[in-house]
């Protein structure tokens, strides 16, 4: 028996690899200069994602499958880990001075977060169900310790235990899934399953729809649909804030990613006939998601359950499929990267030590005492109920496009209807802000400079990206080919 | 005929383990059934000609994993199954879980006698492999078409090695 | 030089909000006199629309036309026409006003003046689109600043209020934004192109069937808007708990996108289902003329009175609009303008009184006009303007709006023509019992008549009032051209799909004759084999035959019923 | 020898087993021990494919998911005493904070 | 022909209406910085010069031959859209140029009288604005050359007669009176505005001279349409002539200063309804039936307005429904087909009627504001001017030859009976009896017997001023001399107003002249009327002087009737029941209930709902790690459940 260990393709994991080489490079710093460098492990940290995004950028435009097709750089991928690295970019802006708020630890908390953005771009660029899964492990068991990064907290170890447990018995769902698939196709890798299934007509195959379903349940886990969605809001709200706007956007939009190359290229004629079986997911996940928002009064929980609806919203796009549906997913998930992690920016402004689960009436009077951070609020709560110029409203149109487009008139309508309710809520942040008077003194704000960078970042990507989407809309639609 | 004896006798203890884990009160117990599993799994392995897994079954499964989990038992003292006797908070839980747990039994066995499977089949016959060994194969495989995932497996490792270390050590009051 | 003056008027106020941004918010005069400025520059800006408006081509004028989102095919394309000229004007006018009105207000005023300002753009940008996506995105951007203004310059209630608003508004705009999305993919079908332009999408035929569904989806975002019976409650709320400005751009210019929406979207777009739709609308466009005059009349305040005196006057438009003659549109374009103009004009009074005793019940009142003659006489003029007093500018409107009614069915008419009565009894009613009486509530005794800046807000609008009252021509001209060209579209569509099921019916009735004389051939057939039998299918089929036959002819009788209003239109 | 569908309905019956276990045990630590039930299941079924279908791949990933497991373990057994830390109690019940 | 600096005083027409609005709009607008006087001046100006111009007119016509004696002159496009087209335009022929005359001319007189009656108002400038504007709107109105245009007046009117009722605006009466004037008008303009647009859908114009013109072509006598035509027109003119139904606004408009009574109230403004079914005799000659209807209505409206006249105790209450009583002749003249009998009785009825309330009014200043008849009596004594001239319009009224009133009111009855059936006219002359009843009842209770005025009052009442009293004596004069511009066999009138009967040119109808009346027919019923008149005097002097308590018993034994008539047929009580608080009642169940409850009720309850279910859905987050596994499981078999069943 000879080995012929094959080419290694570094190019095509250089930010894999850069990523990962940084992040420990940063537990290393952390090591050895605790004391000194507190605050510098931060800007070095956002210092590698910049770094990395370069690197990615420069992938733009390429398709190459590398190590035995287990990994691939397309468009696809690339705009995922960009999207990837703009919110972990902006999580760490926000961390910066949370960390030491909290009394957090730096320099795990950082290698961490960067360990979760490598296991994303896995997800998005796995071309091989195994590589998806361990990306989606790296990244999950990043986020059970950083949901309870605070140890001395209760709330933060409960979050922790409940995303574990829940997370792990979902991952044996998607597993069991793999398996059958690879029982049924006779491999793992998603080009080939593809081709069996070219072949092969899937539907008459008992296995292969058991083990669709199955794979639905573990991604459904991930990426928070009804009735995979119970563990959300409480982690969401027990977690650091700044871990949670991470969890609400990071791991869902990975998970979608891995999801519609799973369904959109590994099982096309499934991801079709499916469309019943999500559609009702699809339906369930905006409307119960938003119904459960209104009930909310910590603010934490209501963005956990808005984030849920939003969830809804982005797996109609994986339902329509065709050629808007993945662009529009794509250009949804960055839309909603900035909206929501602007709204936990401002969260997180507002928090104080110990007291971060605020509630929504809390914000009284906002409006009155911190105009510009009010101003900023309403405009991710008015995006994020999808009104025009911001951005959330150029994502939803987008993907009620493409719904429209393949035919699926009635989940649209859906989907327009569960806008409306979802205003319901949003707006109860602006009129608590504006239209109520304050109920108590606000806290000194704890503003630091890399906060207000991301605040702008933020509003600024929703304003922007509202009024001219139409160079991102362009790379979207690029990238949106996934053969 | 030896062969679906062992499968049967092997099947059987696993249930039998399997059960044992769920209904046993006592963790320690749950624990031990659960190792007990794991070896009667790895009889099976070796009966599907998968050695190396089987090897590492035991070994690193049911020996290290497995150790760790009775050590942290231990560790917090869980030995008396003191929860398990209160007032299920949950009365619907036990029998919906227990009606599920049946109904997705069936499914996946009807779902396993109804297919027909006819995924690609592979090179590496019962045969082929025993030429080559089995363990061989695997590293072969490893270090070749799995390099990448097994560097990747690498990071997990580390991640989860500083998880661990960050949630379980004891606070150090810091500053 | 061609300037934009399209965009420059639109997005003035705009720019107005964001010098304001960077102003002072302790310095109140001076954001107050900038945002003068800015709504004295915008109005000054938007006249020589008026005057340049070239009479005798039915294009639209002051185009503009730039890629905007080329991906969609969404172009940043404006332009007015006849139809959309006035409301532009009013729009411009009015915000002018509505700042001058917002004089008194001290809370917050920076912000107040940045809401306004952007409300204007919002407004003025709906009218101008012509692209559906454009269309769409001011449509919703305005009601982001409207629902702050009622929501935190407004009365106890204004959460309610305000919520309500923008969940109605918004409950009604997402259908049509799955509408616009419809037509936008419809278009792509037919034409192979992607895009919003609305100029474009006038040249789609679109099935019937899907008309209907279209009008619908477009039907209640405009419906909710106007607000038609019975959608309308948000209305009364909003009016009542909103501060006077927010209530005169409300009536004045925010109900108007609904009926405009109608003119510019639904008319053209969907001719037929809009023609199916004449007896629903039309139905309750008088119920909402006679409703909301019966509960005006019974109201006990003040706002909330002018509030359905609204629902009432829009119903005359709506009818106007859905008449398809060149009167009813012309009369409904008018009645917008007056609308606008004599109710945000109520409401401005309303306001002055409420500034000056704090009340808006109507029995707090009575016998003003011996305190403020001068009001009074104002305020009569508004009244008799709301009533439709010949002379006035309402009358004009309401006048051509039932005669195009009257041309196209008597019933309607005669029904909305009790709408002139009943405004008459809740207007002066109300009247009397403001103005007139004795003074009961001490308060008013102290009442001071009005000042130079009420002056200011009330004369202008006055004089416009008499001015279209007499003189109405300057506006009648600028709309014909257009008006008749959007009645010829619609017409042309609409025979067109006449002509469509014209043929369809004769193939079915074809389709249904050969099939008859099929089973009587067959019939034929069996009776030389089996005369008993066949004697009777043959019976039975020349039934069936003529059964099928009749059925055609009833059906080809109905639709050339139904196409009879239309042949009678000049 | 016996068909490889009984391995297969052997693992979908200790995938039950395990799930049925994580839903109604109450003690933190076995929950996680019925999930490992489960993970065994899976892989009995990887290896199970892999036989039928005379390839590694199947095998390969029983490796990953072994180490996978084995890196939840870590990370699992650290939240779980962290939490008996705070709480002193590993019974999940008692631990719903957060709800609603 | 006479000019003016160059052009024919025809081509002046327009500053008919322009004195007035300018006097009206400087009034108005300067009024409150002006002296009484000067105010005074300025509206009296205004009228006067209208009242002069519209003179030259009447003599510029007189030059022209009769055929030719229709003058139009059109200012620019008021409404223009589509076919549909109305021009601000006038018109001036022979109808036009009596009613212009008529209203300048005797709305001169009461402006001037208005200065000294209202001499200590407060308000005089606003009055005086009204009372010009007032005029301006008549004139338009009989002016005006298309339905749209002469409706602007007949809103005018109605909205001045408003103003004007409601003028104290302080007593609540008063202005409650005003909003009724302009609600029951409103009803009626409700019918005038629909017939308009009937007009214009049937001959696609307004134009009075072009829809004359293409009626006799276009419309079958008789006709479906014409006849709707006509009936809806008459529906405005019920409202703006206070006929049966809608007259109940005229009474309660006595409310307003009695020299508006006398100018809007009797002598014109009420009488717009006449003029416009006059103006359209072409369109009610081709509708015999809705002619009947308006003769009907007429003759019904007479009798029973007099009959409530008979018992009623306020001064100017009893002129106010003897003006709906008279009016009721006009259109009962008009009904028969005697349109220039109804122009004339207009025309003399604005004279004596002015006179009238123009006596109340000196009445009314003489006893400080008193109108109860019952509180007065003997007056002759204190007021001989204003009694004489009161006789002289009473006698006007009640039809004694010679006065004004004798002739025309023979010669409608005349009509009636000729053209008209027996029914009709026993109307009539029925009514006729009961007006010289009343009024001489008026007159007595008034000015004859013993005083009953109070202690106060005896001690104030005087003469009015010479500025009242000579208004009273040119009416006088006119009510004495009026009645022979009708002079039977030589009618001027009749020969004037000939041409715009039946279209002018299309002399198709008979000109309502009276040749085919034989003299000895025509005398028998001169002999008849004066006969009536005479006999309703006697009764009246038996009962009021010769035997003051007769009435009370009489009173007292027909109770019930008395009561009836003395509460007007309780026909306002009968409007409140069963329309005005029907309606009131039915607003207030549609906001409380539908509106608030039902279509609000229906929005909120959806928002509940919505927010209920957050609330229970919220529920099933409960907190267990276990629960959540179990909903996954759950969810997990289901999708695996439905995808095997569905694929």
């Amino acid at each position: 028996m000879e080995i012929v260990i094959p080419p290694f393709d570094l190019k095509s994991i250089s930010p894999i690899i850069i990523i990962t080489v940084f992040a420990i490079i940063i537990l290393a710093i952390d090591v050895f200069f605790k004391k000194t460098l507190r605050d510098a492990l931060g800007y070095f940290a956002i210092l590698v994602v910049a770094v990395t995004g370069m690197v990615v950028g420069t992938q733009l435009g390429e398709t190459v499958y590398s190590f035995s097709n287990m990994f691939v750089v397309d468009n696809f991928s690339v705009f995922f880990s960009l999207i990837f690295l703009v919110s972990t970019g902006i999580v760490i802006l926000l961390s910066i001075r949370y960390t030491k708020q909290e009394g957090i630890n730096n320099g795990e908390y950082y290698t961490l977060i960067l360990f979760a953005t490598m296991g994303m771009m896995l997800m998005a660029g796995g071309a091989d169900l195994l590589t998806i899964f361990l990306g989606l492990e790296i990244m999950s068991i990043s986020l059970y310790v950083l949901a309870g990064f605070r140890r001395d907290c209760v709330r933060s170890n409960e979050a922790s235990l409940k995303y574990f447990l829940l997370g792990a018995f979902a991952t044996c769902f998607l597993l069991y899934g793999i398996a059958m698939l690879y029982g049924a196709t006779g491999t793992t890798n998603i080009k080939e399953i593809a081709s069996f299934l070219a072949n092969n007509p899937s539907l008459s195959n008992p296995m292969i729809v058991t083990a669709t379903s199955l794979l639905v349940i573990g991604f459904g886990f991930k990426v928070a649909c009804v009735p995979f969605h119970k563990w959300t809001p409480d982690v969401y709200e027990g977690a650091p804030t700044a871990i949670t706007a991470f969890m609400s956007v990071g791991p869902k939009v990975a998970a979608f990613a891995a999801f519609a190359r799973v369904f959109l290229v590994a099982l096309p004629d499934v991801g079709q006939k499916w469309s019943v079986i999500l559609w009702v997911l699809a339906a369930l996940t905006m409307t119960v998601g938003n119904l459960v928002a209104i009930a909310q009064t910590n603010i934490k929980r209501m963005l956990a359950y808005s984030s849920i609806a939003h969830a809804g919203y982005a797996l109609m796009a994986i339902i329509a499929g065709g050629d808007f549906g993945p662009a529009s997913l794509i250009f949804y998930m960055l839309a909603y990267t900035f909206m929501n992690l602007g709204a936990f920016a401002v969260v997180i402004i507002l928090g104080r030590k110990g007291e971060e689960n605020a509630n929504i009436e809390d914000y009284s009077g906002l409006g009155y005492k911190h105009p510009i951070l009010a101003v900023s609020m309403c405009i991710f709560m008015f995006s994020l109920a999808g009104i025009p110029p911001f951005v959330g409203f150029i994502g939803k149109f987008y993907i009620f496009s493409a719904a429209i487009k393949n035919g699926f008139i009635i989940l649209a309508i859906i989907g327009v209807v569960n806008c409306v309710i979802a205003v319901f809520y949003y707006l109860r942040v602006t009129v608590v802000m504006y239209m109520k008077k304050p109920v108590r003194e606000f806290a000194p704000l704890s503003l630091s400079p890399f906060i207000i960078i991301a605040l702008i970042i933020t509003v600024w990507g929703t304003i922007h990206l509202g009024i001219f989407p139409g160079k991102i809309i362009a790379l979207v639609q690029n990238s949106s080919l996934l053969y | 005929m030896l062969e679906s004896l062992l499968f049967l006798i092997m099947g059987s203890i696993t249930i039998a383990c399997a059960l044992c884990v769920v209904f046993q009160k006592n963790p320690i117990y749950s624990a031990i059934f659960l190792i007990q599993t794991m070896v009667s799994l790895a009889v099976l392995y070796v009966l599907l000609h998968a050695q190396f897994i089987a090897a590492i079954q035991v070994m690193i499964y049911a020996g290290a994993i497995m150790v760790l989990f009775i050590f942290v038992i231990m560790l917090l003292n869980l030995s008396k199954a003191d929860e398990e006797g209160e007032r299920d908070n949950l009365f619907f839980q036990k029998p919906s879980a227990i009606i599920l747990g049946f109904i997705l039994v069936v499914m996946i066995g009807t779902v396993t006698l109804k297919t027909v499977f006819q995924g690609v089949k592979g090179e590496y016959t019962p045969e082929t492999i025993s030429q080559i060994g089995n363990t061989q194969l695997v590293g072969k495989m490893l270090f070749t078409k799995y390099v990448f995932p097994f560097e990747i497996a690498s990071i997990l490792l580390f991640a989860a090695i500083i998880g661990a270390i960050i949630l379980a050590k004891k606070r150090i009051i810091e500053d | 030089m061609n300037l934009p003056i399209l965009t420059i008027a639109t997005f003035l106020p705009l720019f107005g909000a964001i010098w304001l941004l960077f102003v002072n918010g302790e310095k109140q005069e001076k954001i107050k006199r900038i945002a003068l400025v800015i709504a004295i520059g915008d109005f000054i800006i938007s006249l020589p629309l008026f005057f340049k408006f070239k009479l005798n081509t039915s294009e639209f004028q002051f185009v503009e036309n730039i890629p905007w989102i080329k991906e969609f095919g969404i172009s940043y394309h404006i332009g007015i026409d006849g139809i959309s000229l006035f409301l532009f004007l009013l729009t411009s006018f009015l915000s002018l006003i509505c700042i001058l009105a917002s004089w008194n207000i001290t809370d917050r005023i920076k912000e107040y003046m940045i809401a306004m300002l952007i409300l204007q753009t919002g407004m003025l940008g709906v009218f101008i689109s012509l692209d559906l996506f454009l269309f769409y995105v001011f449509w919703e951007l305005m009601l982001i600043p409207m629902y702050l203004i009622i929501g935190v310059w407004g009365g106890p209630r204004r959460i309610y209020a305000t919520i309500k608003f923008f969940l109605f508004t918004m409950a009604g705009s997402v259908l049509m934004l799955v509408g616009i999305i419809v037509i936008f993919f419809m278009n792509h079908k037919a034409t192979g192109e992607y895009t919003f332009d609305l100029l474009k999408i006038y040249n789609l035929d679109i099935p019937m069937g899907a008309q209907f569904w279209l009008f619908l989806a477009f039907f209640f975002a405009f419906a909710i808007k106007v607000p038609m019976f019975p959608f309308h409650t948000w209305l009364p709320d909003a009016h009542v708990e909103a501060p006077t400005a927010g209530s005169v751009i409300l009536a004045a210019v925010l109900l108007k996108m609904g009926t405009y929406g109608f003119v510019r979207f639904s008319l053209p777009l969907f001719p037929y289902a809009s023609h199916q739709f004449v007896p629903l609308i039309a139905w309750l466009a008088i119920a909402g003329i006679i409703y909301g005059a019966l509960v005006a009349m019974v109201q006990e305040d003040l706002k909330k009175l002018v509030a359905y005196s609204s629902v009432s006057h829009l119903g005359f438009v709506m009818l106007g609009i859905f008449v398809f003659n060149i009167q009813g549109m012309e009369g409904s374009i008018l009645q917008m303008i007056n609308h606008g103009l004599s109710t945000g004009a109520l409401f401005l009074i309303v306001g002055m009184l409420y500034e000056r005793s704090h009340t808006r019940l109507i029995a707090d009142y009575g016998g003003l006009a011996k305190k403020m003659p001068i009001f009074a006489v104002f305020f009569m003029v508004m009244t008799l303007s709301s009533i439709g007093l010949p002379g006035l500018n309402g009358f004009v409107g309401e006048f051509l709006v039932l005669v195009g009614v009257f041309k196209s069915n008597v019933v309607y008419a005669v029904l909305a023509t009790t709408g002139v009565i009943l405004s008459a009894c809740y207007m002066l009613w109300m009247f009397q019992r403001v103005m007139f009486n004795k003074i009961t509530n001490p308060v008013n005794r102290k009442l001071k008549d009005l000042n130079m800046r009420e002056w200011a807000l009330l004369l202008p609008i006055t004089i416009l009032v008499f001015w279209i009252g007499i003189y109405p021509k300057p506006l009648l001209s600028r709309m014909d051209v257009s008006v008749n060209h959007l009645l010829t579209q619609v017409d042309d569509k609409y025979k067109i799909s006449l002509r469509k099921i014209n043929l369809e019916n004769d193939e079915i009735a074809a389709r249904a004759e050969r099939a008859a004389r099929a089973v009587a051939a067959e019939a034929e057939a069996a009776a030389r084999a089996a005369e008993v039998e066949a004697a009777a299918r043959a019976a039975e089929a020349e039934a069936a035959a003529r059964a099928a036959e009749a059925e055609a002819a009833e059906r080809a009788a109905e639709e050339a019923n139904s196409a009879d209003p239309m042949m009678e239109e000049d | 020898m016996i068909p490889l569908t009984w391995y297969l309905i052997l693992s979908g019956i200790l995938f039950s087993i395990g799930a049925v276990g994580v839903l109604i045990r109450r003690n933190a630590i076995v929950i996680f021990m019925c999930i490992e039930l489960m993970l065994n299941a899976v892989n009995l079924a990887f290896i199970t494919f892999s036989r039928q279908l005379n390839s590694m791949d199947g095998q390969i990933f029983v490796f990953f998911i072994m180490t996978v497991a084995a890196a939840e373990a870590a990370v699992g057994l650290a939240i779980i005493i962290a939490i008996y830390r705070n709480k002193a109690t590993v019974n999940v019940d008692d631990i719903n904070l957060m709800k609603w | 022909m006479p000019y003016f600096f160059g052009c024919s005083y025809l081509d002046l027409i327009g500053y008919v209406l322009l004195f007035p609005i300018a006097g009206s709009v400087i009034n108005g607008l300067l009024g409150k910085k002006l002296s009484k006087p000067v105010v005074g001046i300025i509206g009296c100006t205004a009228i006067g010069l209208a009242f002069i111009l519209s003179f030259f007119v009447f003599i510029d016509l007189l030059h022209l031959a009769p055929e030719h004696r229709v003058f139009e002159k059109d200012y620019f496009t008021w409404i223009g859209s589509g076919s549909f087209e109305s021009i601000a335009g006038l018109q001036v022929d022979p109808l036009s140029v009596v009613m212009i005359m008529m209203v300048s001319g005797v709305g001169f007189i009461i402006h001037v009288y208005s200065v000294g009656y209202m001499q200590d108002d407060d308000g005089f400038y606003r009055y005086f604005t009204y009372l010009n504007l007032f005029t301006f709107s008549m004139l338009l109105l009989v002016l005006a050359n298309n339905f749209l245009l002469m409706f602007i007046g007949w809103e005018g009117v109605g909205l001045c007669s408003y103003l004007l009722i409601g003028y104290w605006f302080e007593k609540k009466s008063a202005s409650s009176a005003g909003m009724k004037a302009f609600i029951v008008n409103r009803v009626g303009d409700f019918g005038f505005i629909l017939g308009i647009m009937l007009i214009f859908v049937t001959f696609n114009t307004i134009d009075f001279t072009e829809v004359f013109q293409a009626a006799p072509e276009h419309l079958q006598m008789g006709g479906f349409v014409v006849t709707m035509i006509t009936l809806l027109l008459f529906v405005g003119a019920i409202g703006k002539s206070a006929q049966i139904p809608l007259y109940t606004w005229l009474p309660d408009a006595m409310e307003g200063p009695t020299p508006v009574s006398a100018l809007i109230h009797a002598a014109t403004m009420v009488t717009a309804g006449v003029y416009m079914v006059v103006r359209c005799n072409v369109l009610y000659t081709l509708a015999p039936f809705s002619l009947t209807v308006v003769a009907v209505i007429g003759g019904v409206t007479a009798l029973f307005a007099a009959t409530i006249g008979l018992a009623q105790n306020d001064i100017k209450r009893v002129l106010a429904y003897s003006t709906v009583s008279q009016i009721g002749f006009m259109f009962l003249a008009c009904g028969v087909g005697a349109y220039i009998a109804g122009i004339f009785h207009l025309v003399t009825h604005s004279f004596f009627k002015a006179l009238l309330f123009l006596g109340a009014g000196s009445v009314i200043h003489g006893l400080g504001g008193e109108q109860d008849m019952r509180k007065m009596g003997g007056l002759k004594k204190y007021m001989p001017t204003t009694y004489k001239t009161f006789l002289i319009g009473t006698l006007a009224i009640a039809g004694i030859p010679p006065f004004a009133g004798f002739f025309s009111k023979d010669e409608v009855l005349l009509e009636a009976f000729t053209k008209g059936s027996l029914l009709i006219w026993g109307l009539g002359a029925f009514a006729a009896l009961l007006t010289a009843f009343y009024m001489f009842r008026l007159l007595f209770m008034t000015f004859c017997g013993k005083s009953n005025m109070s202690k106060h009052a005896e001690a104030h009442v005087h003469e009015s001023p010479m500025i009242i009293l000579i208004p009273l004596l040119v009416l006088a004069f006119l009510s004495i001399g009026g009645g022979f511009i009708g002079f039977p066999t030589a009618s001027a009138i009749n020969s004037f107003l000939a041409p715009v009967i039946g279209g002018g040119h299309h002399g198709t109808v008979d000109g309502g002249s009276l040749h085919h009346v034989s003299a000895g027919m025509m005398f028998s019923m001169m002999g008849i009327s004066t006969g009536i008149a005479i006999a309703g005097i006697f009764i009246a002097y038996l009962m009021y002087i010769k035997n003051p308590d007769l009435p009370a018993k009489i009173a007292k034994k027909f109770k019930l009737i008395y009561t009836i008539v003395y509460n007007k047929y309780y026909v306002d009580e009968i409007y409140d029941a069963t329309i005005v608080n029907p309606t009131v009642k039915t607003s207030f169940i549609l906001w409380r209930i539908v509106d608030v409850r039902i279509i609000d009720g229906f929005v909120n309850a959806i928002a509940r709902i919505v927010e209920l279910k957050g609330e229970v859905l919220k529920l099933f987050q409960t907190g267990y790690v276990r629960n959540y596994a179990l909903s996954i499981l759950l969810g997990g078999v289901i999708i695996i459940v439905c995808s095997l069943i569905l694929l």
